[in-house]
C-alpha cells in the first residue's frame, strides 16, 4: 500500500478536498474558513480550489450559521459547518439540540439533517478558561447526534467522509493539539468504519480505554508501562455516540481491568458513562473497580504548570494503573 | 403600553378585490382556520388535546392571505402557533387534528403534537417552539436553492417577540449580505406572551428596524387579507426576482390568551374589543357582500362547509391509533444503531 | 411548629418575596416575571409588591439578560435571573459556562458571581421534544456552578434564600410537574442546608438515589415495594454540584445495592455519575452492580401515552429494583 | 473588500490641543502601550508568554484618548485584545506582564494569560476571549448602578466583529429599552481576523446600524488620539448625565497579524501600508512637534521613560513565582467544597 506521513491538519484537509470533489452538494461554510485559510490553516488553498460559493466565510453568528448549516441540510445539500472551536459552540447549542438533534424523531421520520459538524477542542496550548473546553463527552449526551473524535490520521481523513454518508447530524471533534503532529496515510482518501472503536495496542493486563487527544498520551502511557512489564491494551473509542460497548467489554473480558482516559471534567464525564456500562454490563469480570483519569474540575488556567497539572497527563494514567494493581 | 389604536377603518381590502372565486377562497379559508381553532380550544378543554395550544385566532388574515401567493415547491417555516399555516399550506385538517391527538395518523406521526406541525411534502417544515429557532433554518434553506440555482424561496414567520433574539438579528443580517431568497413575514401581534411591544423594543417600529440591515421591507395592515394577500405577493415577486431577501410586518392581534394556560392579566379588555371590531373575517364578509362581490348567504354555506370538514378531522382524529412504545426509539436516528452502539433500552442491563 | 400546606408555586413565591424584603440587593429579572405573573404564576403579585425597577421583564433575549445577571452580581447586586424553562437556557449557555462559572478562578479570586438562576426543567406535561429537558444533570458537569433541585417545599421556600448567600453562581431547577402539588412547610420563610442530601424513607435493603421532579415517583415506588416487603431507602440528592457522596456511600454501606433514578437521558446521566463515584468509593460494599433508571434516548414525545414510555415511572424503578433482587 | 483608503489627510488632533502636559501624556501612553507590545512580540518568540497573543499596535490612539475621559469608579470591560486598555487603566506593567508569563504576581494571578487581564479594585473587568461576550455583562454592570441610583457608567470595547453576534443585538436593545449608563465603544479596525467588515456586516456603516437601537451614535476618527478623547469626554458626559447609553465607533486599523499565528493572506501589504501612514504616534507626534505644543526630543524622552518602565515590569515578571499546582482548585468557589462534595483530586480514589 502507499503509505505518506503528513501533519494531522492536511490529513484533514484531503479529507475536505476529496469530500468537496466527490459531492456538489457538499460546501464547507463558518469563520475565517475561506479567506483566512482556516484558524488552524486546516481548509487552507480550498477557496482558490473551489470558489466562494462552495467555501463560504460567515460572519460571527455561530447560532445562525450552524442553524443554516440545518436548513440547507434539510433542503438537500451536505453541508460541512466549521466552528472554529468548541469553546464557540455554546452559542450554537440550541440549535444542534433543539433542531439537529430533534427533527427527525420530532417529525415522525419525515425530515432528516445529513449535516456535518466540525470543531476543534481540547486544551494544551496555555488559551486558558474560555479557549480550552473538551466538551466532546458532553455532547455525547444528546440523543439524535453522532459524535466522532479522529485521532488517527486515517480517521482525521476518512470520518468526515463517512459522516457526510450518514443521513444524520454528525459532529467531529478534531483535537487541536494533534493538528501539528506527523502520522501515516494509506491510499487515496476514503470513508473509515466509524461504527467501530480500535484496539491501538493489544495487551492483556489492563484495558486504557480513551479518544481523540488523549490516544496518545494514553499510548505512551502504555508504552512506558511495559517497560515494567504490565501489559495494557489501548482501545481508542472513536465514536463517542454511540458507543462501542462490545469493544469495551471484549477488552475488559479479556483484562478484568479499567482505566478510562477523558479530557473532560471528571464529574459528569464520559468516563463515568464508561464506567456505567461497565457495571451494567460486565460486573461480574471486574477485578478491580474502574478507575477514571480525567480533568481536574476547574477552568483551564493559563500558566503551563497549571495547565498540565489540569489536564491528564501520562503520568497520572500510569499512577491509576499503579493504584489498581497496587 | 397599549397597543396602538387601531386606524379610524382601514381601507377595506374587499374594495381592491373584483374576482368572486378569490373572494370566496380568502373568507373560506380564514372561517376555516377560525372554526377549527375554535375546535381545538374545545377539544382541549375536554381534555383530547394536551400540552400547549396557541390560538391563532384573530390573525387568519395573515395565513389565508399570505400563503397562496407561495408556490408548492416554496418552503415554509413557522412557529408554535402554527395550525393557520398548516391548514392554509393544504396539510390536511384530518392529519392536524391526529397530529393534536397524538396519533399516529398525524402529520408528525404523533410525536410533535400542536407545536409541531410538518408536512414534508407540503414543504411544510412548520412548527419550531424555540423563539426564533426557525429562522437560521430559512436561511439555510433559501442557501441551498440559491446554490443549486433554484428560483424556489423560503418564507418564515415569526412573532413580534422573536424579534429581540439574537437569532433574529444573526439571520437578517446573514440573508442581506449573502442577498438569499427568504422572506422574512413577521406577524406583529403586539404582544410577547405578556409583555407588549414598547416593552420590549427600544424601536417599535419592526419595519424600520429589519431595514438597518439594509434589506426591502414592507408594513401592512394584517387585518386586511387582501391587503395581506398583495403585500405578499409583492414581496413574494420581489424575492423570487433574486434582489434579495425581504422583511414584511403584518399588524395583527390575537384576540384570545397568548397559551390556553394564560390569564391575560397583561392587557384590558377595551383594548381586546377594539381590536375585535376589525376582525379580519367580519370586515371582510361584510365589505364582500357590500360590494356585491359575495352573495349575503356565503358565510353560512362556508361555516356549513368547513364544520363538515372539522367533524371529519376530528372523527379522522378520534378513529386514529396509538403508536406502539414499542417503535419509541424509531427515527432518532435513519440508521439503526449498529451492534454494540448505544443501549437506548430503558431497563438498566447488568 | 406552625406547619401549613400549600402548592409548591407557591412555596417558591413565598421563597421569592422573603427574598426581596431581606435584601434590597436581590431583584427579579427574566421574560413575563411582572405583568404576566410567570408564565407558571410563580411570581404573581411580585410586581405589585415590589414595583418594577425589582421585578423586571425583559424582552426575549436570554444570553443578554443572563449575562446582565452576572454583570450586575459582578457588580454587587444579588440578581434572580428566571429562565422560564431549561429549554431555553441552552441560549444563554455561553454566558453561565464562560462567564459565571469561570471568572472567580480566571481572575485568580478577584471577582466573585453571586448569581442565582432559576428555571423550571423537566418532561412529562406533553410538551414535546423542544420543550421536555432534563438538563440539570448534564448542567452538574459545570465546574464553578452549584446545582440545586427542590423537590419539597420546604426546598423550594428555602433553597433561594440559601443560595442567595452563596458568593458563587447557583442553578436552581424547579420541575414543573410540581408546580401545583401540595406540600408541607414549617414557620417563616428560612434558608435551609443545601450541603446535605436528604434521606427522605429510611431503608435498609436498596437505596433508591434520586432527586427533584424523580423523588416523588421515587417515594411512590419504595411505597409499593414495601407491601411486598422490599425496604427502599430512598435518597433525595437535593445538590446535584457538589454531591453529597458521604450521604451516598453511607446508604450504600447500609443497602449494598443502588438504584438511581433520574429524568436525564441514560448516556452521559447524572446516574452514570454516581454510579462511577459508587465504584470508585465503595465497590467492595456492592452485593450487585448499581443499576439506574433514566430516560429513553430519544426526543421527548408528545403523545402522551409515548412520553410515558419515554421518561422514568413508578413502573420502572420497581423492576430495576427486582431485577437487582431476582 | 479594501478597508476603506484613508481620508485625505485627517484634521489632526494635535491642532485641537493647547496644553503641553496634556499632549504629553497622550503621546507616552501611546508610545507606553506600543512599546510594551512590541517588547510581548518579542518575549512570544523567545517562548516567555504562550497561548494567544493579540497585539494592539496601530490602535493606540483610542484606549490612551479614551479611557482618561472615564472616572476610576466607572466600569471597563474590553476583549482578548486588551493590553493597551489594561495599561491605560493603570494596571500596573509588571502585573501585566506577570500575568503573560503565567506568574502568581500576574494581575489575574497568573490564571488568565494575555486574554484575561482584571484588576478588580482599578474597575477594570478586562479581558474576555469569546467575542461579544462582555457586552451582556456591561449591561448588567450599568443595570447594577441604575438600581442603586450611583452615576458610575460602563465602558466596554469591543470589535467589528462583535457587531454579527447575536448577543451585540440583544444588548444594545436592552441597553436602550432600559436607557442604562452603558458606552458602547466599538474598535472598528475593519476586519474580524480575516473577515473584512463588508463580508461579515450587511450595513457597514456601524454607527447606523447601532442607531437602529434608537441609542446615540458617534463615529470618529480612531487614528486620531485627540479625536477620540474629545468624542469619548462627550460621550461619557452624555451617558452620565442619564439620558441613556451611546454608541461610539473608533475607525482604526490594526498594523499586526490577528494574533501570532496569522499568516495575513487577506489583506494585502499595500492597505497596510496606507494606513501605517496615519500612525497615530507617528502623525500625532509629528503635529505636536510642528505647532510647538511638544519639545522635538519628547518622544525620544518618552521612550526612554516607558522602556525603562517595561524593563522593570519584565524584571518583575522573571522574578515571579510559580502558584503550587496543589492551589490549583482554589478560588473555583468563594467556599470550600462541603465535605462529602465533589472530589476535584485528579486520581481516581476507589
Ligand atoms: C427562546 C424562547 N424563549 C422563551 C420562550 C417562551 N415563549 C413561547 S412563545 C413566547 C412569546 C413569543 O412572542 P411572539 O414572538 O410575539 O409570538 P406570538 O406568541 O405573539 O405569536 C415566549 C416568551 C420560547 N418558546 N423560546
Ligand atoms: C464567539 C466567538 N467566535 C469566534 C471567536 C474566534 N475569534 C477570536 S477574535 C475573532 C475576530 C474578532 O474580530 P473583532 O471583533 O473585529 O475584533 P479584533 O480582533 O479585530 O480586535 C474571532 C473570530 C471567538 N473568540 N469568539
Ligand atoms: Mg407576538
Ligand atoms: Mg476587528
Amino acid at each position: 500500500m502507499n503509505t505518506r506521513t503528513l501533519p494531522y491538519r492536511e490529513a484533514l484537509r484531503e479529507g475536505l478536498r476529496e469530500a468537496l470533489q466527490r459531492d456538489p452538494r457538499v460546501f464547507l461554510m463558518g469563520e475565517d474558513v475561506g479567506r483566512y485559510g482556516g484558524t488552524y490553516a486546516v481548509s487552507h488553498g480550498l477557496l482558490e480550489e473551489f470558489g466562494e460559493a462552495r467555501i463560504r466565510d460567515t460572519p460571527l453568528c455561530e447560532s445562525t450559521f450552524t442553524g443554516a448549516g440545518i436548513g440547507a441540510a434539510l433542503n438537500g445539500m451536505r453541508p460541512i459547518v466549521e466552528i472554529m472551536t468548541v469553546n464557540f459552540s455554546l452559542l450554537a447549542l440550541d440549535q444542534i439540540m433543539n433542531n439537529a438533534a430533534t427533527l427527525r424523531h420530532m417529525s415522525g421520520g419525515q425530515l432528516g439533517v445529513p449535516l456535518v459538524i466540525r470543531m476543534t477542542t481540547g486544551g494544551g496550548r496555555q488559551l486558558a478558561a474560555q479557549h480550552s473546553h473538551s466538551l466532546e463527552g458532553w455532547y455525547a449526551h444528546i440523543p439524535g447526534l453522532r459524535i466522532v473524535t479522529p485521532a488517527t490520521h486515517e480517521d482525521a481523513r476518512g470520518m468526515l467522509l463517512t459522516a457526510l454518508e450518514d443521513p444524520d447530524p454528525v459532529l467531529i471533534f478534531e483535537h487541536a493539539l494533534l493538528l501539528g503532529v506527523e502520522g501515516p496515510v494509506e491510499g487515496p482518501p476514503h470513508p473509515v468504519d466509524i461504527d467501530q472503536a480500535a484496539v491501538r495496542r493489544a495487551g492483556s493486563q489492563v484495558s486504557l480505554v480513551t479518544y481523540g487527544g488523549m490516544l496518545h498520551k494514553t499510548l505512551e502511557a502504555a508504552a512506558r508501562l511495559a517497560e515494567e512489564g504490565i501489559d495494557a491494551e489501548v482501545l481508542d473509542l472513536r465514536t463517542l455516540r454511540p458507543l462501542d460497548d462490545t469493544a469495551i467489554m471484549t477488552s475488559l473480558r479479556k483484562t478484568h481491568r479499567a482505566v478510562v482516559v477523558d479530557e473532560g471534567w471528571r464529574s459528569g464525564s464520559l468516563a463515568a458513562e464508561i464506567i456505567a456500562r461497565i457495571n451494567e454490563q460486565a460486573f461480574f469480570e471486574l477485578d478491580a473497580p474502574p478507575m477514571r483519569v480525567c480533568s481536574q474540575e476547574v477552568p483551564v488556567p493559563y500558566a503551563r504548570h497549571l495547565e498540565e497539572a489540569a489536564i491528564p497527563q501520562a503520568e497520572d494514567i500510569i499512577a491509576a494503573v499503579h493504584q489498581l494493581f497496587g | 403600553m397599549s397597543a396602538p389604536t387601531p386606524a379610524p377603518h382601514p381601507a377595506i381590502g374587499a374594495a381592491g378585490l373584483n374576482d368572486p372565486v378569490h373572494a370566496r377562497a380568502l373568507l373560506w379559508q380564514m372561517i376555516r382556520i377560525r372554526r377549527f381553532e375554535e375546535k381545538c380550544a374545545e377539544l382541549y378543554s375536554s381534555g383530547r388535546i394536551r400540552g400547549f395550544l396557541h390560538l391563532y385566532i384573530g390573525e387568519e388574515a395573515i395565513a389565508a392571505g399570505a400563503m397562496p401567493a407561495l408556490r408548492a415547491t416554496d418552503h415554509v417555516l413557522a412557529t408554535y402557533r402554527e395550525h393557520g399555516h398548516a391548514l392554509a399550506r393544504g396539510v390536511p385538517a384530518g392529519a392536524i387534528m391526529a397530529e393534536m391527538y397524538g396519533k399516529q395518523e398525524g402529520c408528525s406521526g404523533g410525536r410533535g403534537g400542536s407545536m409541531h406541525l410538518f408536512d414534508a411534502d407540503r414543504h411544510f417544515f412548520g412548527g419550531s417552539a424555540i423563539v426564533a429557532g426557525a429562522l437560521p433554518l430559512a436561511v439555510g434553506f433559501a442557501l441551498a436553492d440559491r446554490l443549486r440555482h433554484d428560483d424556489r424561496i423560503t418564507a418564515c414567520f415569526f412573532g413580534d417577540g422573536a424579534v429581540a433574539e439574537g437569532e433574529f438579528h444573526e439571520s437578517l443580517n446573514l440573508a442581506a449580505l449573502w442577498q438569499l431568497p427568504v422572506l422574512f413575514l413577521c406577524e406583529n401581534n403586539y404582544y410577547a406572551m405578556g409583555t407588549a411591544l414598547d416593552r420590549a423594543q427600544s424601536q417599535t417600529d419592526l419595519a424600520a428596524k429589519a431595514g438597518s440591515y439594509r434589506l426591502a421591507t414592507e408594513s401592512v395592515d394584517g387585518m386586511d387579507v387582501v391587503a395581506v394577500a398583495r403585500a405578499t405577493e409583492a414581496a413574494v415577486d420581489y424575492v423570487r426576482s433574486g434582489q434579495g431577501p425581504m422583511f414584511l410586518e403584518y399588524r395583527t392581534y390575537r384576540f384570545r390568551a397568548h397559551s390556553m394556560f394564560d390569564p391575560e392579566r397583561y392587557r384590558d379588555s377595551t383594548e381586546v374589543e377594539q381590536w375585535k371590531q376589525r376582525c379580519p373575517i367580519e370586515t371582510f364578509a361584510r365589505d364582500a357582500v357590500a360590494t356585491g362581490l359575495l352573495e349575503a348567504s356565503s358565510r353560512e354555506d362556508i361555516v356549513g362547509e368547513v364544520d363538515q370538514e372539522i367533524a371529519e378531522a376530528i372523527d379522522f382524529a378520534e378513529a386514529g391509533t396509538w403508536e406502539s412504545p414499542a417503535t419509541l426509539s424509531r427515527d432518532v436516528y435513519a440508521r439503526a444503531v449498529p451492534a454494540g452502539g448505544a443501549t437506548t433500552d430503558r431497563e438498566a442491563q447488568p
